[in-house]
């Protein structure tokens, strides 16, 4: 795949308030760097998570959308992340079926004591959509300048 | 057949067991059936019909028609059973307003497949056997009724009635279907050919919204696409992107609960393969979750609000199919 | 008039093509769909496309006016051109007569000027329809299956196809053709042989008879109505495969970086068409059912000399998921008037 | 390229008055040259709107005689009239227009006694017609103004019905408000019981606006005094996109509301499908 010189991702996070954003808070807090191409949204857990919001992150120039959660088990309201890894698994397969990268989406447990591996995430992710190059599959020509 | 069900109608609203019918009404054509509610022995005895171009499901017309004063005898093929009883799960429809008659179905017949083989000018189609004789301005024809059949009926997942008052005929079997063929063929493909399979089909949709409306699994009272303050309301699709949206999002709001009936292709004006999108989320399910068939029963918890702590992680997609 | 062997259609169609845009009915596996002419296109031998033509002026979608929001302030930006000329080749004669019907809305005072551009532009080569279906019923509207308007009427016969110039811009696109002289008389047989299979179709004499301005209120009032719309299911298809059907939403988005006014199609058929923030006039189906087919059968009637907002293509026969179509809401209510 | 009716001008605001709690009036002037954006006829509306947000149909409360500016007085209750409640002086905002038919002032009105009665934000669009007739005193009778609200505090206009009309000679303003309030002295009541209580001549002409309710009993009151449904005028509206008959939703029977309405004469409307 050619990838344009220079290209900036822009990845759209989406993080459970109780786990993965208090995650997000403490890398910050160790001053563990991780890029500045992610935009964090935070949800109140990772099952608030809509798949139109997704959807409308690609649409509105997310080049990669990410969501976080609490570990199976962890869950602030008991399962609502089970659920969401339902949602999401099928989400994910219906978009690699409909021919859209499936690196493209991404779902990471990460709890508020992993600020490291928050990091270590964002890095990756961010490292891969960069290697898959701008999302042209899901975009509204609109939304482009 | 045709006449063991009319009969059946007019027994069932002359006897006082439902005040109101809901069965197939004859058109200008063989072909041009449309669901109605009878109210009146004569008016079957002239216009009830049931022939191999009865396709509409009902059981989305019982959410409303449920509510109504009065009881409701309603003719369910085996695939429109599945329907009725998810909608019965999921409390859209009141069970005790409902006369339930189970009718067999062998298979309905797909007028644009007729058409498709360049047949023009059809006035009339008389069943012999598996032969269709079509009567056209242009003169007679002949085709054999397995290749013009629906998609939905060459793939028939199920000739059992999972739930009825009273049932006419044989009882049928859940049958081997290959109803999951294409989609396979689909996942076969590469990224970038399933890309342009979808673009493709997906570009010739114009909103019409006729699969939503018509699916019974679609039930919402106002739907998101229809909601101003959701934000993605739309009219029409602007840009290619929202075509996809809309087509991700309404099989997706429907996955668990879609029972593959196949009415969002029966009745799309641009003959999008929309079934494939359904059906691929009841193939997922079945391999991720465990084999499931929506509306073929009163008690299981649907895949989507149910789960198990061991549930395979998103990521097992990536590793999945795909050369 | 002119004519040309079949064979050399399509060496024809690449001499338009040079100049202009040309579009034409092609096969794909789902039906007839209008597409721009390249090489390897051919023209579909089937009657009508899935889609009418009323989308070359009545785009589905289209940007209206630009914004540029940046505080209190606005910008407005006029995005429409001028456009090129276009050929349209292959519309039926209901296609072409519905854009005489569509001609009377947009370009009514005050004019469309997006609409007007596009009609500036075409030039639309009609074909007769040789082998009409028994979904058809344009004869009872007036419409001529086997002659049917355009700038240039085509006919194909025995090999052939036949051009009629009907007006300047017609003349002055054949003119540089290589074509030759002559065809009358095979037009001529094509004529007949086309209305003599018009007069079996079974659709041709509807009970229209009745649907006058005078008789608004009747028709509004029918208790027909409820029995008609009882399983519409309020979708849109009929709607959107209608050639004359014009009634559209204004609608914005707002790109991140700008607004973008745009136009689209819309249909009575929906429940928000009419929504206010506090009422809705149509609250049910049936009112919603009873207004497109007031619209198409009484209202534009009134207001248009006792012109007809239908052209009998026979689209909404076929697609419709209930197939409650205007034939029978014309028998219905039409019919049994006639007996009294 | 030829004008396109679909284009709106720019206006700019230049005034917001608040009239009730939900109630505000803005004035609006071309934001090109702080000149008046076109002249209309009273009754006559114009699409306003805020891109991104909406755009909607909205009676011309100045009158006609107002060379300087445009207003609109708006009530705050969809999506897009929030967003104008929020809006602050200097706000761009883009109008089309002029719409519609507007009351026939210079045809039908001359010379005759007028009634005018209005409930609620329905004083809006009949604030055009007073202020014309008021200015052009000399062609018309006895004006009678009868404008009730819910409450003291939701009378639109309050300030100018109490300084400027009930001042003038040959204009007769009675208020009512629904329930009692102990600020005030005037007539409670429905507007409706109050028409019946005033007994006018049935030789006025009477012209209506107010909400659906209010018009169904003030009808009934009108046509007992014995008004004769030729002289009787209402404003109505409807959902509208386009505002030149075309995009086909706001009809009555055959008749466009933006286009052939908003005012119709009672015998016209009679002749109409009951949708609306």
């Amino acid at each position: 795949m050619q990838v344009e010189k220079n290209f900036e991702p822009t990845v759209v996070a989406f993080c459970c308030n109780w786990c993965s954003y208090a995650g997000a808070d403490l890398s910050g807090n160790n001053r563990i760097q991780y890029p500045a191409n992610v935009k964090i949204i935070r949800i109140p857990c990772s099952c608030r998570l809509n798949p139109m919001f997704i959807l409308r992150a690609f649409q509105r120039g997310a080049d990669g959308v990410i969501l976080c959660g609490c570990h199976p088990g962890d869950c602030h309201y008991t399962s609502g992340n089970y659920f969401a890894r339902r949602r999401m698994t099928l989400l994910f397969s219906m978009l690699s079926f409909l021919g859209i990268e499936k690196e493209r989406c991404r779902v990471e447990w990460v709890s508020a004591a992993e600020g490291a591996k928050f990091a270590a995430t964002m890095n990756d992710f961010v490292a891969t959509i960069t290697r898959l190059g701008e999302n042209k599959k899901l975009e509204d020509l609109r939304c482009k300048k | 057949m045709q006449e063991v069900i009319k009969q059946k109608a007019i027994e069932l609203l002359s006897s006082g067991k439902a005040d109101r019918v809901l069965g197939w009404k004859e058109g200008e054509f063989f072909y041009d059936i449309t669901p109605a509610v009878f109210t009146d022995v004569k008016e079957i005895e002239e216009k009830f019909v049931y022939n191999a171009f009865c396709g509409p499901n009902f059981s989305k017309y019982l959410v409303a028609e449920s509510r109504k004063d009065g009881k409701i005898a309603v003719f369910l093929k085996p695939c429109d059973t599945y329907s009725f009883q998810q909608l019965l799960k999921e409390h859209r429809i009141l069970r005790d307003k409902v006369y339930a008659v189970g009718i067999p179905c062998d298979g309905m017949v797909d007028i644009e497949k007729i058409r498709q083989k360049k047949i023009k000018g059809i006035t009339g189609v008389t069943e012999a056997g598996e032969v269709l004789q079509i009567d056209t301005i242009y003169g007679k024809k002949e085709v054999a009724k397995k290749d013009v059949l629906a998609e939905r009926c060459e793939n028939c997942k199920s000739k059992k009635h999972v739930v009825y008052d009273e049932l006419i005929g044989e009882e049928g079997d859940v049958l081997d279907s290959h109803r999951f063929d294409l989609v396979e063929k689909i996942e076969a493909m590469s990224e970038e050919e399933r890309f342009a399979f979808w673009q493709n089909e997906l570009s010739r949709c114009i909103r019409c919204n006729a699969c939503r409306n018509v699916c019974p699994a679609c039930t919402c009272e106002k739907c998101v696409f229809d909601n101003p303050a959701s934000g993605i309301d739309q009219k029409a699709a602007a840009d290619s992107f929202e075509e996809k949206m809309f087509h991700i999002i309404r099989a997706f709001h429907v996955a668990g609960r879609c029972t593959d009936c196949g009415e969002c292709s029966r009745v799309c004006p641009q003959n999008i393969p929309l079934h494939l999108l359904n059906r691929k989320f009841i193939k997922d399910i079945n391999e991720f979750y465990g084999e499931y068939q929506a509306g073929a029963d009163m008690e299981t918890r649907a895949p989507l609000t149910d789960y198990q702590t061991d549930d395979c992680e998103p990521s097992v997609i990536l590793t999945k199919g795909d050369q | 008039m002119k004519k040309i062997s079949l064979e050399k259609l399509n060496a024809l169609f690449a001499e338009i093509a040079e100049t202009k845009a040309l579009y034409l009915p092609v096969d794909t596996e789902t039906g007839a769909q209008y597409q721009k002419w390249e090489e390897g296109k051919t023209l579909s031998s089937a009657l009508n496309t899935v889609r009418s033509a009323k989308d070359f002026f009545f785009p589905q979608t289209e940007s209206l006016v630009h914004f540029k929001v940046e505080g209190k302030k606005i910008e407005i930006m006029d995005v429409r051109d001028e456009g090129a000329p276009f050929v349209i080749f292959g519309v039926r004669g209901c296609d072409v007569k519905s854009f005489e019907l569509l001609d009377r809305v947009f370009l009514q005072d005050p004019v469309d000027t997006y609409y007007q551009n596009r009609r500036n532009n075409a030039i639309i080569v009609s074909l007769a329809c040789s082998e009409p279906e028994e979904t058809c019923f344009c004869h009872s509207f007036g419409i001529s299956a086997a002659d049917p308007a355009g700038d240039v009427t085509a006919w194909i016969k025995d090999g052939e196809i036949i051009f009629r110039a009907n007006t300047e811009k017609g003349e002055q696109l054949l003119a540089p053709l290589p074509l030759e002289e002559g065809g009358e008389a095979k037009a001529e047989e094509a004529r007949s042989e086309i209305e003599a299979i018009t007069k079996k179709l079974p659709l041709q004499n509807l009970p229209l008879e009745k649907f006058k301005a005078e008789n608004l209120m009747d028709f509004f009032n029918d208790p027909k109505w409820a029995s008609l719309s009882q399983s519409c299911l309020g979708c849109g298809t009929c709607t959107f495969v209608c050639p004359t059907c014009h009634c559209f939403d204004i609608r914005d988005f707002d790109t991140g970086h700008g607004v973008q006014r745009f136009r689209c199609w819309d249909s009575c058929m929906y429940r928000d068409f009419s929504q206010m923030a506090a009422a809705n006039p149509r609250l049910s189906q049936l009112e919603r059912f009873r207004q497109r087919f007031m619209h198409k059968l009484v209202y534009y009637p009134a207001n248009h000399e006792g012109r007809f907002l239908c052209v009998g293509c026979g689209r909404c026969l076929s697609r419709c998921p209930i197939s409650m179509d205007i034939v029978k809401v014309i028998k219905e209510l039409g019919g049994e008037r006639d007996a009294k | 390229m030829q004008n396109e009716a679909l284009i709106p001008y720019l206006g700019v605001v230049t005034d917001i008055r608040v009239d009730t709690p939900d109630v505000k009036t803005f004035r609006v002037v071309s934001a090109a040259d702080g000149q008046k954006l076109f002249e209309h006829i009273p009754g006559q509306c114009a699409m306003v709107s805020i891109p991104g947000v909406g755009e909607a149909m909205f009676s011309i409360t100045s009158s006609p005689t107002n060379r300087e500016y445009m207003e609109f007085s708006i009530k705050k209750c969809g999506c897009l009239t929030s967003w104008l409640h929020q809006m602050e002086v200097g706000q761009y905002v883009t109008v089309r227009g002029p719409y519609g038919n507007g009351f026939p002032v210079e045809g039908a009105f001359k010379g005759k006694d007028l009634l005018f009665v209005a409930g609620g934000i329905g004083l809006a669009p009949l604030r055009s017609v007073i202020n014309y007739c008021r200015h052009y005193r000399e062609n018309y009778g006895t004006i009678d103004i009868v404008y009730g609200s819910r409450s003291m505090e939701d009378l639109v206009d309050y300030q100018e019905i109490l300084e400027e009309w009930s001042k003038e000679e040959g204009v007769n303003v009675h208020l009512t408000i629904d329930r009692e309030q102990p600020e005030w002295n005037g007539h409670v009541g429905f507007v409706p019981n109050f028409v019946t209580e005033l007994a006018f001549e049935p030789t006025k002409t009477a012209i209506l606006c107010g909400p659906p309710i209010m018009i169904k009993f003030t009808l009934a009151g009108l046509e007992q005094m014995g008004f004769p449904k030729s002289q009787i005028f209402t404003t109505l509206e409807f959902r509208m996109k386009c505002g030149i008959g075309k995009c086909g939703r706001c009809n009555i029977g055959n008749q466009y509301i933006c286009k052939d309405g908003p005012v119709f004469r009672l015998d016209q409307l009679a002749e109409l499908p009951d949708e609306y």
